[in-house]
This record gives C-alpha cells, structure tokens and sequence, in this order.
C-alpha cells in the first residue's frame, strides 16, 4: 500500500542549527502515527515542511508515491494536508467563527458580501459536532488558551484534510477536553484520514496510536508499534535510562508560613480565594481550563489587579500595585503563555535568563557584568540541558520546550521564596520533564515555598504535597498529596455553582 | 461696538510677517479699531488658509485683509464676502478680482530685478551667480526668483545663473545648500537669498566653508542680516516695508468703512540697502529685527 | 428580536462598537458646546457649520484612506503627498489633455490605487516596513507633482462642472434651505461605502485580520501579499477622490501642497478609536475624529485665540482625546 | 584567541552584527565612490568632506536619540521640535537671563530630558501610543517655542564662545591640517558614549527587552514604566544636545525650525538597520545611515541635479537602501 505522504532524506538547516538530519517518515491512510522526541528533536520542523511553512534543504516529499512541492500553506492546503500548530496561530481580534474559516468565507448576494450567518451557522455545526459549548461569535482574545486550542483544532477540522498533523493539540487541554479530541480522532481515522500526532504525554500516545516514530536531534531513529513498552521508546528518544523518581511527602507544618493569601476577588473570575503555603512545601492547584487558577496567580503576583483580598510574604502585607512589588517580595511567576508573557522572544538566551535579576550583574549600579552574565547563563543552559547553539542565541528560535526552560531558568536565577509554576511541562518532554519535577522537588527540599498549576492530574498528583481544586474562580476543595485520587480530584473541579458552563 | 478686521496673511511664524503683523496691530491702535493675524504654517497650505478664512467671515467682521496664497482659490469665498457687504483689502500680491478694494504690496519682481542689478553691479557685469530660493511655488517665493533670473538674462548676457536651489527659508538647509554650491561651483561671483532665512543661511554657510569672494544679495532684514551686512558677509539686501504693508492694510480698511476712494495699488515700496545706508532714517525705518 | 435588530444596526455603523462610538460622539457634542457657549453667534451659524463640514472633507476622505491601512498596523505617511498627485494627474488629464470630466475623475482615482499598489509592492515584495516605503514614496511623490508641473498651479477654470464637485450643492438644489456642499456630501458617501467595505467584505475581513496576526494569517493559506497591496490600492483610490475634493474645491492642482495633511489624517484616525498597533477600527470613529479636529481648530479660530495657543492647544487635545478614548474603553 | 578578542572588538562597536554593519558601510562607500567619479574635483576635496560631517551632526544626534526610541519600538516625532526647543530655552537661559555658559549648556540637556520625561509620562501612565503622545508633543512644543520667544529668533552674538561649541575645532588648534569642527567631534563622541550606554548598561538592555516583549519583561518584575520613562528623558536629554549645536552652528535659537527633522532621523535609523518593530539596533548602524543620507543629499546638490530629482532620488534611495539591508539579513 502506497503511503498517504511520506519523505525520504530530508535534511533543514537554520542558522547555527541542523534540525533536520536524512530523516524519513510515512503515514498510511486511517492509521494514527505518533511522531516522538526530546524538545528540539526536529518533530515540528518535519510537520511545517509538510504543511508549507518551511522549505527543505534536501530530501523528498512524497504524496500518493508521487513527488511533490509544498511551497505555501495555501499549497498544503489544497493537497488536503490540515496542521494544528504547537504555537498558537489565531487572530485575537477576530471571532472563532471568522478566525476558522478566514480566507474560506462564504459570500452572500452576488458574491461580494461576506455571508456573516451561514459562517456562525458553518462554525456551530463544527462546534456542536466537536461538543465544544462556545458562541461562534466569541472574539478569540476573549479565550483561555484552553478554548483558543479547541478553536484551532476547529479550525484543522474545518478542512476536511486527508492528512492532518497535530502538533501538541493537547498541550493546554485537560482530560474531558482531550477525550473529545480523541473521539474525534477515531471517528476521521475510520473516515481514513491520517493523522501525525506529536505529543509529550506518554499516556495519550499509548491509546491512540498506531505506530510511532522517534526522531533524535534532528535525525531518525526508528518506528516501532504502539505497543512497544514506553521505557523502550523513551530510552530511544533521550538516549539513556530514566530513574523514575519516588514521591515522599516530607512534613511541613510547623514550617513558617511564606506565603499567606486572604479573601482574594478579582470580578467573577477569583472569588474569595485563600490559602497558605509554606516553606518547603508544594501546594498543587488543580481544575478545569478556565477555572481561575491562572487569574489566581497572576492577581497574586501582581499582574492583575485585585478588586480586594490581601497578600502576605513572610508575614508581611503587599502592596501589589505591579508584578515588580511581587518580584521583591521574593515571589517568581512562571506564566502557562512563555510566548506572550514569558519571554523577550527578540533577546539572547542569556539576556532572558537574567532579565528579573538584572540588578544583580551591574557594576556600579549600571553597567552590564558581562563575564558573571555569561556563566550565570552558562550554568543555566548546563543545569537544565537547554538545547541552544549559543548563550546569545535569540530565543524566538528555539524550540516551544527549551524556551519554556529559559524562562524556568530566569526564575532560578531571580532566586525567590515563593515560586508560581504555571503549566510548567507544557510542551517538555519526558526527560526534561522529570528533570523539572526533580527541580521542582529539590526547591522545595531547598526551603522554598512552590506553588504548581497544571491540568495534567498526573502531574499535580506526582508534585503536590497538599491540592487545592478550584472551579469557577472559588476554591472548592484541599486534600492531602496522599489522599488524593484523580476521581476525587475530578469531582471537586466540577462542582459547579450553576449548570451552564463557563467557557469565557 | 468695535469694528473688528481680521487680516488672513500668508504665514505667521516668519519674522517678515510679524513685521506686517506690528505694522497692522500700529495702526489698529491708532484707528481704534480690533484685528487679527492669522496665517497658515507653510505657504503652500492654500486650503487652510481658505479654511481660515471661511472662519474670519463666521466672525462678522467689518472688513477682511487678505494675503492669497493662491488667488484664485479664494474667490468664492471673497464673493460671499461681498454679497455681505464687507470690503476686502488685499496685501502682500494682489488677487485677480476687482471684489478687492486695493492691493497695498511689493512689487517682487521689480524687488528681485533691482537685486539683480545690485549684484550685477558688485560683480562687475560678468561671471557666475546660483539663487537660493525660500520657495519653489509661492507667488512670493516665484516672484522673487523669475525677477532676478529675468533682470540677468535681459540685461546681463556675461552673468550666467547656474544653479537654483530651495532651502525653504530653513537657515540650516540654507547653509548647506551655499556650502555645496561653491564646491560645485569654484568660480561662483554672487548668491541671491530671496528671504530672510535664504541670505542669513548663505552667509553662514560661506562663512563655515570660509570663502571669501562671493557676493551675497538678501532680501528683507532682521537682526542676523543686518549683523552680517555691517560685517562684509552679505553685501547688501532688498528690504520691503512691511510694517508699511501691515499698517496701510488696517487703514485702507478703515478707509473703505468710511466710504473714502481708494487706489488700485498702494505701493508700499522696497529699497535695497547696504552698510552704507542702513543708518539712514528712511531705511531703518523700514527694517526689522 | 427586534432588539436585535437594532443592536446590529448600530453593528454595521459602528463595527460592534457602538458604545464607545457614542461616548466618542459625546466629546465632539462637547466641543461643540463650549464653543457655542462662548461664542453663539458666531459659531452656530449656518455658514460656519458648513464651513466646519467643508474644512473636513478633504482630512476626512484622507482619515478613511488611512483607516483601512492603520487597520491592518501598517502606516501610510504619503496620503497627503499622494492627494496632491492625484490631483495633479487629474489636472493633467482634463486640463493639458483635455479629457472629458468623468474621464479625468476616474483617471485621478485610478493614478491614486496604482500609486497605492506601488507602495504596497514595495511593502510585500520589497519587505520595507511601511513607515519607510510611504516616507519614500512621500518624498518621490511631491518631487513628482512639481516636475510634472513645472512647480505651478495647474487652472481648472475652463473645465466646465469641475468646481461643482466639491462646491455645488445638490441638496441646496432641492432644499434651498440646506446648502450643504457636495465635499461633504462626498465625504458621507465615501464613509457609507468603506464602513461597509470594512465589515462586510473579504476585504475588509483581511483587513483586520492582517492587523490581528499576519502570520496566522499567512498559516491560513491566505495570500497576505496580494490582500496587502489590494488594501494598499484601494486606500490610494481614496486618496484620488481627496485630491479631486481638494483640487475642485481650489478650482486648482497645487503641487506642493499636502505633506503634513497625514499627521492630520492619522491623528483623526487615532482619536476615532483605532489602534495603531492593527486590528481594530471603525469608519464611522474615524469620522468622528476628524470632526473632533476641525470643529477644534474652527472654534479656537472664531474664539480668535493666538495661533501659538491654537498649536499648544491641539497638541494637548489630541493627547487628551486618546487618553480619555483609553478610559472610556478600560471601563468597558 | 586573538581571533576573538578581535571579533568582540568589532562586537562592541556594532552590539554583534559586524558583517551586517560592514556591508552598510559598504553601501555608504559606493555612493562616496559613486560621486568621487562623477565630481572629483568638488566632491573629494577637504571642505567638501567637512562640509558633509558638520551637515550630519544635528542629524546624526537627532538619529541617535531617536535610535533608543525606535528600539523600544516606540517613535518620536518631536524630536526635531524639541531640539528647537532646547535650543531656545539655552536662549533664554544665556541671553535673557544671563546664566554662565556651562549652565546655559547644561540647562538646554536638563530641558530635553524633562520634556522627555512629559513625553514619557503621557505614553505611560495615559496609555496613549507614542505617535499620539509625541504627536501631540510636537504641536505643542511649536506653540511654546513660539510663545516664549515671540516667534522671534534669540541671538546668541554677546554670548563669548557659544559658536565655538558646534564651529570652532578643538582638532584643528592641534592639528592644523585636520579642521574638523567642534559639532564633528560632538556626535561622534555622543555616539560612542551611547553605543554603549545601548550595549553596557541596564538603560540598553532594558531598551531593547522593552521593543523585544514588554509585557515580558513587566512579568519579570522590571518597573516597565519608569524605565520607559527613563529612555524617553534620556532621548530627550541627547535632542538637547542637537538643540544647542543647532544653536551654536546658526548663533540663534530660531523658534519655527525643527519641523520635519524626525522624519530625517527616523530614516537614517531605519536605513542603519534599526528594526521600527523594535528589539533590535545599533548606533553605529544609525550614524552610517545618517552619513548615508547626507552624503547623497549633498552629493546631488554637488551635482546640481534639480531639487524635484533631489526629492525623487532622495525617496527612492530611502526605500532602496532599507530594501537592500534585508537582503543582507536574509542572506546571513
Ligand atoms: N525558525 C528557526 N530558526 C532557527 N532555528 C530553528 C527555527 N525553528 C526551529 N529551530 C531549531 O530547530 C531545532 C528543531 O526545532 P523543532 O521546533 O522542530 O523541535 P521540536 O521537536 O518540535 O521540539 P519541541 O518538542 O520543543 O516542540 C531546534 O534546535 C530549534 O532551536
Ligand atoms: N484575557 C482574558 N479576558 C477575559 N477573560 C479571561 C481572560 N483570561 C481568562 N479569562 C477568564 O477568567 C477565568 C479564569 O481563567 P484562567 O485562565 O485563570 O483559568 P485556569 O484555571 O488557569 O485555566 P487554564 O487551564 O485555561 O489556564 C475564566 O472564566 C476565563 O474565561
Ligand atoms: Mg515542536
Ligand atoms: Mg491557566
């Protein structure tokens, strides 16, 4: 059987970095194919050649057996290859209905006019096929990015594409989410669509797939049947065995107090939310995707403000008026959108990994310490593997894990107290994410107070000491690291006020 | 009640114009009467100045002075003017338009042809001469320009005007353009500046590149001239009366309230000066700093 | 329902907006009520509102022109240059080569979309960032209006109609009573049309999709390029029927004037509620702000405020008027 | 080694992109070469070169201030009526009110950098866009300078030693053969000291982490809006600077002046390879698009082309010359 596409030695340099290696893949027809590999393995690379974004070096690109070019998106397109991106690519000015169907309106009268209706119709049948309770009428930058990755997935929907790449589709998705997402992906595989699927989560990859592809710094590894036991394919990816890590729950409650957090409200978003943690300890926030919990960190680091409630390091009240008085206080916020709000993408990685800490490496109160700069940088880029060419790379083009790994890195730099790890393995792979749990764990072990935001039950499991669930903006449950299952977890984030669901 | 003239100038932010503007604010005092200046930032902005004037017939005023950037643009408006019975006085060029009662201004040309003669005579009748011009389209900045260019070519076959060059009035652009015009041109014997800000910029400019040996003729005064003429650098300019403009404006006006006969031009005059007169009581007179 | 209906009435003039739309309307009816206040019989007059919708057509035509560019967080510094070519050309089309009127008409607003497209190829083949391409094409436009005019007014005396286009008045023909110029006629027709282009087309949905996110965009299989330069041309089209309102309205083709009029146009769009930084925008603000700047400079003329003042005071004003834009829009 | 000292020498004079700024210059030099052939006897001659330098120095300052703007992705389009400004205030201070010459210098920086915190204080804590803000700025500035002087000129004539700060030459009292003029050496050493307060200091690296994200760098705990404040007064301090070697080079302080000069300084930084999309720039880039610029402008004048050619080349060397930097780019 011929493949749906398929490539033969293909090779992509960019500047400083070769991200594609001889590399070759295929994918069937109806069958679900997991592309696999550390952060910067060169997985979204291959995908933007055949979606158009990218040219390749070298190589070949078959579709149906036969030879072709993809040179734009648009070309992809009308070869039926459909792409969700790993980053976000959404108008935010625009409503979902009009972000999903741009460039492909339906004209009204005379074919001049846009036919507004028959689009928000258009787009409400997409959305009622997906189960996805969202107004085809919402503007995108009224979204969590929970809901703006549900429109993406929307829109790839949308083309009825034979071949149909996720890259990360689930990312920021939590578990309903994704049970939809795989519902989905059965029913288009039955319909003999393919479908590339590129995911950290070892799980999801487990059930869905088919077969699954490794790809190592930029070159091939091997396929291997889903079945393969993951120690096997994870071993593959990184190289090396992983110890996997035994969670202990160390006792801290006689431990002082560094974070206090009183009577919290911010609009409908954070109500009466409050909590402590204290030193050395790891308090997990767990909840559905527009639960409040990002809103409940930014407040608490002074990113937003507050309609009331108090904050307290160290026993002493906060002014919060700017993330600055947070900062100084000793708090560090790792945002969930490293592109928006976590990195200067135009900057080097060094000038990134000091940023908050930037009065630390001055002589004289103003000039740059470049020297202590550079190690400082250097030791950074060791400490957590950040796959970059050079200290003075920019970070605009490294790959989605490693950038999240500077802007890890900037916060263990800064130094702090308190630290607010928001979705802190989004798009990391498993080694470098157990490397960041036992980060994690060794802060904690270090005396700091760490707070972790995630939607991967899992993951709060693993981390957390302590857990608070939260649903529409209230906290509405705290069990202990111990106790905790994922049913109970599950229950507690869904204890709603009301039966409509909040989406925006 | 007050009777109440506003004049609509070409520009306001130029030293000449703030000279016609003290001529006129004179002889409101002295007529008792209340004007206005106003005039647009650049001379090319006829819109605005039609805009402005639009506004001024708003204000019922008793009578309008009126400097057109572009005379024939103002017509219609000047014809509501005179539908309302109120007297137009044109200055600084005329309009073409008996709806203006009298035009109280400087014949440009025959002010630039007599600078032409000015410089023909310190350069002895032959050689090279570059214009700077303040304006390559206003009536003014033409006029000027075509008096001087015309005047050589008709009566001085020996002088060639090699280059004209347009610094806006802007003294620094000025002075580059006089800086490059004796690279360019080694054997250049005179520039004509056809403003204020033209001479003093090629005075500054020659000064800088230190040559010595080219003439300079200037048009209106102002205090930098004025220095530069007592100290060789320019050697001599064309000074229009502007106070004079600015006052017979008010009371032409004033006279065509009371129903008095004007003429059809009121001449105000120009002179050309130099070290030698600017003492002269007629002559300062007429010069501003 | 019929709630509804109304609601998207006031969608499709305002582009979903209409709130602050109106508080944008509030502080032009503020103005207007200072100056009235102070100054009633001169102000309120009929010859000095038209005169105040006169003084605003040609920097209105030129505010909507620059919209759709603004919209798309582009910026176009040659509208006031590129108003006077067209003017120029439409000179040089009825006057030197004697065309017929709607010929030279038609001619000028197709000089002005060619120009537009030039810009625009400059913008997307080129890769110069709009701020530059236009200050270039602003500095080679002016130079050509006065090569191709040997730096003098072109005369429309002897063109038949010509001054009827911004001066006649149609509506004064059928009610003597309202002798409201065509200019300004022209300026509401050219609003009507473009606020429906802007949020009813293709071109208007890349408008303010391109302002939005380009890229996104572009991984939409969209052509960016040729809905770039499509914006561009049909924004310098715009500019061909300013400079037909302004060279009818001085009965003349003035090479040298315009440069300066895109500050003027641009301040309009800002105060009307768009963003420089792309993807939000409404026809109808930018109206309104236009009307904000001209019922300003009117009003501190009438009030025969000194013209130093006048500056400071527009200064000040336009920084205001964003700032309380701003205001208006964090309380929503 | 020595390989790398060498090559973080050249780092420091450009902040890393050496190549790049080579082939800039590379450009630079084929115009010089370009008018050399055409007019060697005018063009190539000492004056004519001192000529060249003493034109780009208000410019060239105007540009550097401009350049930490534009970093941040902001722009400032009071620039050029600031300088006037400050030139006027040093006016006021020596003339009117007799001040010691340092104080009078000192006082026309301290009047830039205030004017330039106002500027700053309006685009951060009224959240109005910097081309609004400066916008408004500029306006009002006009009107100011205008009103404190009487729209009359200060004349500097009995300040002893005041045109010696742009026209004298401390170079040529040592070396007689060398008379570069005191404004020469004034930009370049303003240069130098901001290529590396840009690349050496906190204000640099905020400038460009600023135009890189700002709303990243506010999350990293920098107070986002007093450090912008902080480079708008800085800007404003360097135009304070251009404000008196304009003053010194006319021995006036002209208060209409200015307008139209950000336009230049904004070109020759774009041209020397300073994103407007902010994040990215040099000052050494800056100061070669600055000569750029005035060596074509005089070059043309040299060659007594015609100010309407002079106006079209101008502008399509401005979009020529961007374009070819992003080759340049694309090709590294
Ligand atoms: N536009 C670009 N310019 C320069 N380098 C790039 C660019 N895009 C990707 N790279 C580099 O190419 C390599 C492969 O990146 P890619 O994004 O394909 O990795 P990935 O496997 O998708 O990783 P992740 O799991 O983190 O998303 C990385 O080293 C990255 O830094
Ligand atoms: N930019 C925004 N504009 C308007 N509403 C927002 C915005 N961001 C979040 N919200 C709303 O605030 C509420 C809380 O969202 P938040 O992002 O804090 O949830 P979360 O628990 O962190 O979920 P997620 O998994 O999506 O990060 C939601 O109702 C959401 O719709
Ligand atoms: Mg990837
Ligand atoms: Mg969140």
């Amino acid at each position: 059987m011929t493949a749906l596409i398929a490539v033969k030695n293909l090779s992509k340099s960019f500047p400083g970095v070769k991200a594609l290696q001889d590399v070759q893949f295929d994918l069937q027809a109806g069958e679900v194919h997991a592309l696999m590999g550390e952060n910067g393995a060169g997985k979204s690379t291959l995908m933007k050649i055949l979606a158009g974004v990218y040219t390749r070096d070298s190589g070949e690109v078959l579709l149906d057996g036969a030879p072709v070019e993809i040179t734009s998106p648009a070309h992809a397109q009308s070869l039926a290859i459909g792409i969700i991106h790993q980053e976000l690519y959404l108008m935010q000015h625009l409503t979902a209905a009009q972000n999903i169907f741009l460039g492909r309106e339906p004209k009204g009268r005379m074919g001049l006019f846009l036919d507004e209706d028959q689009l928000n119709r258009d787009t409400q049948a997409l959305f009622d096929r997906m189960h996805l309770p969202l107004p085809p009428q919402t503007r995108i930058g009224d979204l969590t990015v929970a809901a703006q990755q549900m429109v993406e997935i929307a829109k790839a929907l949308s083309f009825k594409s034979r071949v149909l790449i996720m890259d990360e589709p689930t990312a920021a998705l939590n578990n309903a989410e994704i049970e939809e997402l795989f519902r989905i992906i059965r029913q288009l595989k039955s319909e003999g669509v393919g479908i590339v699927y590129i995911s950290h989560k070892m799980d999801e990859i487990q059930r869905i797939a088919d077969r699954i592809t490794v790809m190592r710094d930029g070159r091939y590894i091997d396929t291997v049947p889903a079945q393969t036991p993951m120690a096997e394919i994870i071993a593959m990816m990184v190289g090396r065995k992983l110890e996997a890590s035994q969670k202990t729950i160390p006792d801290t409650s006689a431990n002082e107090v560094l974070l206090e957090v009183r009577g919290l409200n911010r609009g409908r978003a954070i109500r009466d939310v409050s909590f402590t943690v204290r030193r050395g300890e790891i308090l997990g926030f767990a909840g559905l995707m527009g639960a409040g919990r990002t809103e409940v960190a930014r407040a608490v680091f002074g990113a937003d403000a507050i309609d009331s409630g108090e904050v307290r390091v160290h026993g002493k009240l906060l002014a919060l008026k700017a993330p600055r008085d947070a900062v100084q206080a000793g708090i560090g916020y790792l945002s969930e959108d490293r592109k928006h709000f976590g990195l200067a993408t135009g900057m080097d990685v060094e000038s990134n990994i000091t940023l908050p800490s930037l009065s630390r490496w001055l002589k004289w109160g103003m000039f740059l310490n470049r020297p202590a700069i550079h190690t400082v940088g250097q030791e950074m880029v060791d400490k957590l593997r950040i796959k970059t060419p050079s200290l003075t790379q920019v970070a605009r083009l490294l790959s989605g894990g490693n950038q999240q790994k500077v802007v890890i890195a900037k916060w263990l730099v800064q130094d702090c107290d308190v630290l607010i790890f928001d979705e802190p393995t989004r798009g990391i792979d498993v080694g470098a994410k157990s490397e960041i749990y036992k980060l994690v764990n060794d802060l904690a072990a270090q005396g700091k107070a760490i707070i972790v935001i995630s939607s991967e039950l899992p993951e709060v499991l693993h981390l957390s000491h302590r857990i608070l669930v939260m649903c529409e903006g209230r906290v509405t449950g705290e069990v202990s690291g111990l106790e905790a299952t994922q049913e109970g977890l599950m229950a507690l984030a869904t204890r709603r006020e009301s039966q409509e669901a909040v989406l925006h | 009640q007050e009777i109440y003239i506003p004049l609509i100038s070409k520009g306001f932010q130029h030293q000449f114009w703030q000279a016609v503007k003290q001529g006129a604010d004179q002889a409101a005092k002295d007529y008792k009467v209340k004007v206005t200046f106003e005039g647009p930032e650049t001379e090319q902005q006829v819109d605005k100045q039609i805009d402005m004037l639009s506004a001024a017939l708003a204000k019922n005023p008793k009578a309008i002075g009126l400097a057109a950037l572009d005379s024939k643009a103002a017509i219609p408006l000047l014809k509501k003017a005179q539908a309302a019975k109120i007297p137009v006085i044109a200055f600084d060029s005329g309009v073409d338009s008996d709806i203006v009662l009298t035009t109280a201004q400087t014949d440009s040309k025959a002010a630039a042809a007599l600078a032409a003669d000015k410089m023909a005579e310190k350069i002895g009748g032959k050689g090279e001469v570059a214009v700077i011009g303040h304006d390559q389209t206003s009536t003014t900045g033409t006029n000027r320009r075509d008096g001087f260019v015309d005047q050589i070519k008709a009566k001085y076959p020996n002088i060639k005007v090699v280059d004209i060059q347009y610094g806006g009035g802007d003294h620094l652009k000025s002075a580059e353009i006089a800086k490059t015009l004796v690279q360019a041109h080694p054997q250049l014997k005179g520039i004509f500046g056809t403003n204020e800000g033209s001479a003093i910029g090629a005075g500054k400019g020659l000064k800088e590149a230190k040559k010595t040996g080219v003439v300079i003729i200037g048009f209106d005064s102002g205090k930098a001239q004025k220095d530069m003429i007592n100290d060789g650098t320019i050697a001599g300019a064309i000074t229009q009366n502007p106070v004079g403009i600015g006052y017979k404006t008010v009371e032409a006006a004033v006279k065509a309230l009371k129903g008095e006969k004007l003429p059809k031009i009121i001449d105000t005059g120009f002179y050309y000066y130099d070290k030698s007169n600017m003492a002269d009581p007629k002559i300062a007179a007429v010069l501003y700093d | 329902m019929s709630d509804d209906s109304q609601k998207s009435l006031w969608a499709r003039l305002s582009g979903g907006q209409a709130k602050q739309k109106l508080l944008a309307f509030a502080s032009l009816l503020a103005l207007i009520l200072i100056f009235t206040a102070l100054k009633p019989d001169a102000f309120m007059t009929q010859d000095n509102i038209i005169g105040i919708l006169q003084s605003t057509t040609v920097i209105g035509v030129l505010a909507i022109a620059s919209t759709f560019i603004i919209i798309t967080s582009g910026i176009d510094l040659s509208v006031g240059v590129l108003m006077t070519f067209c003017a120029v050309m439409s000179g040089v089309f009825l006057v030197n080569w004697g065309l017929p009127l709607p010929l030279g008409v038609l001619g000028a607003i197709v000089v002005g979309a060619l120009t537009g497209t030039v810009s625009g190829l400059a913008i997307t083949r080129l890769k110069v960032p709009p701020f530059i391409a236009t200050l270039g094409m602003m500095m080679l436009l002016k130079g050509v209006s006065l090569l191709i005019t040997g730096a003098r007014p072109i005369y429309f005396n002897d063109i038949e109609g010509f001054d009827q286009i911004a001066l006649g008045s149609l509506i004064g023909d059928i009610f003597p009573a309202l002798p409201i110029p065509n200019g300004v006629l022209i300026l509401f027709v050219v609003a009507a049309v473009c606020a429906v282009i802007l949020n009813r087309t293709a071109l208007g949905r890349y408008t303010f999709a391109l302002g939005s996110n380009e890229e996104a965009v572009r991984l939409s299989g969209v052509d960016v390029n040729r809905w770039k330069v499509i914006i561009y041309a049909f924004s310098g089209g715009i500019c061909g029927v300013a400079g037909l309102l302004i060279a009818s309205r001085l009965n003349s083709a003035q090479p040298a004037l315009g440069q300066g009029y895109e500050l003027d146009a641009i301040a309009a769009v800002v105060i009307g509620g768009t963003s420089l930084s792309g993807g939000v925008g409404t026809i109808l603000g930018t109206i309104i702000g236009a009307f904000i700047m001209s019922v300003l400079i009117n009003g501190l003329r009438i009030m025969s405020v000194a013209q130093e003042w006048q500056m400071v005071l527009t200064g000040l004003i336009i920084i205001l008027a964003v700032y309380t834009d701003n205001l208006r829009r964090a309380k929503k």
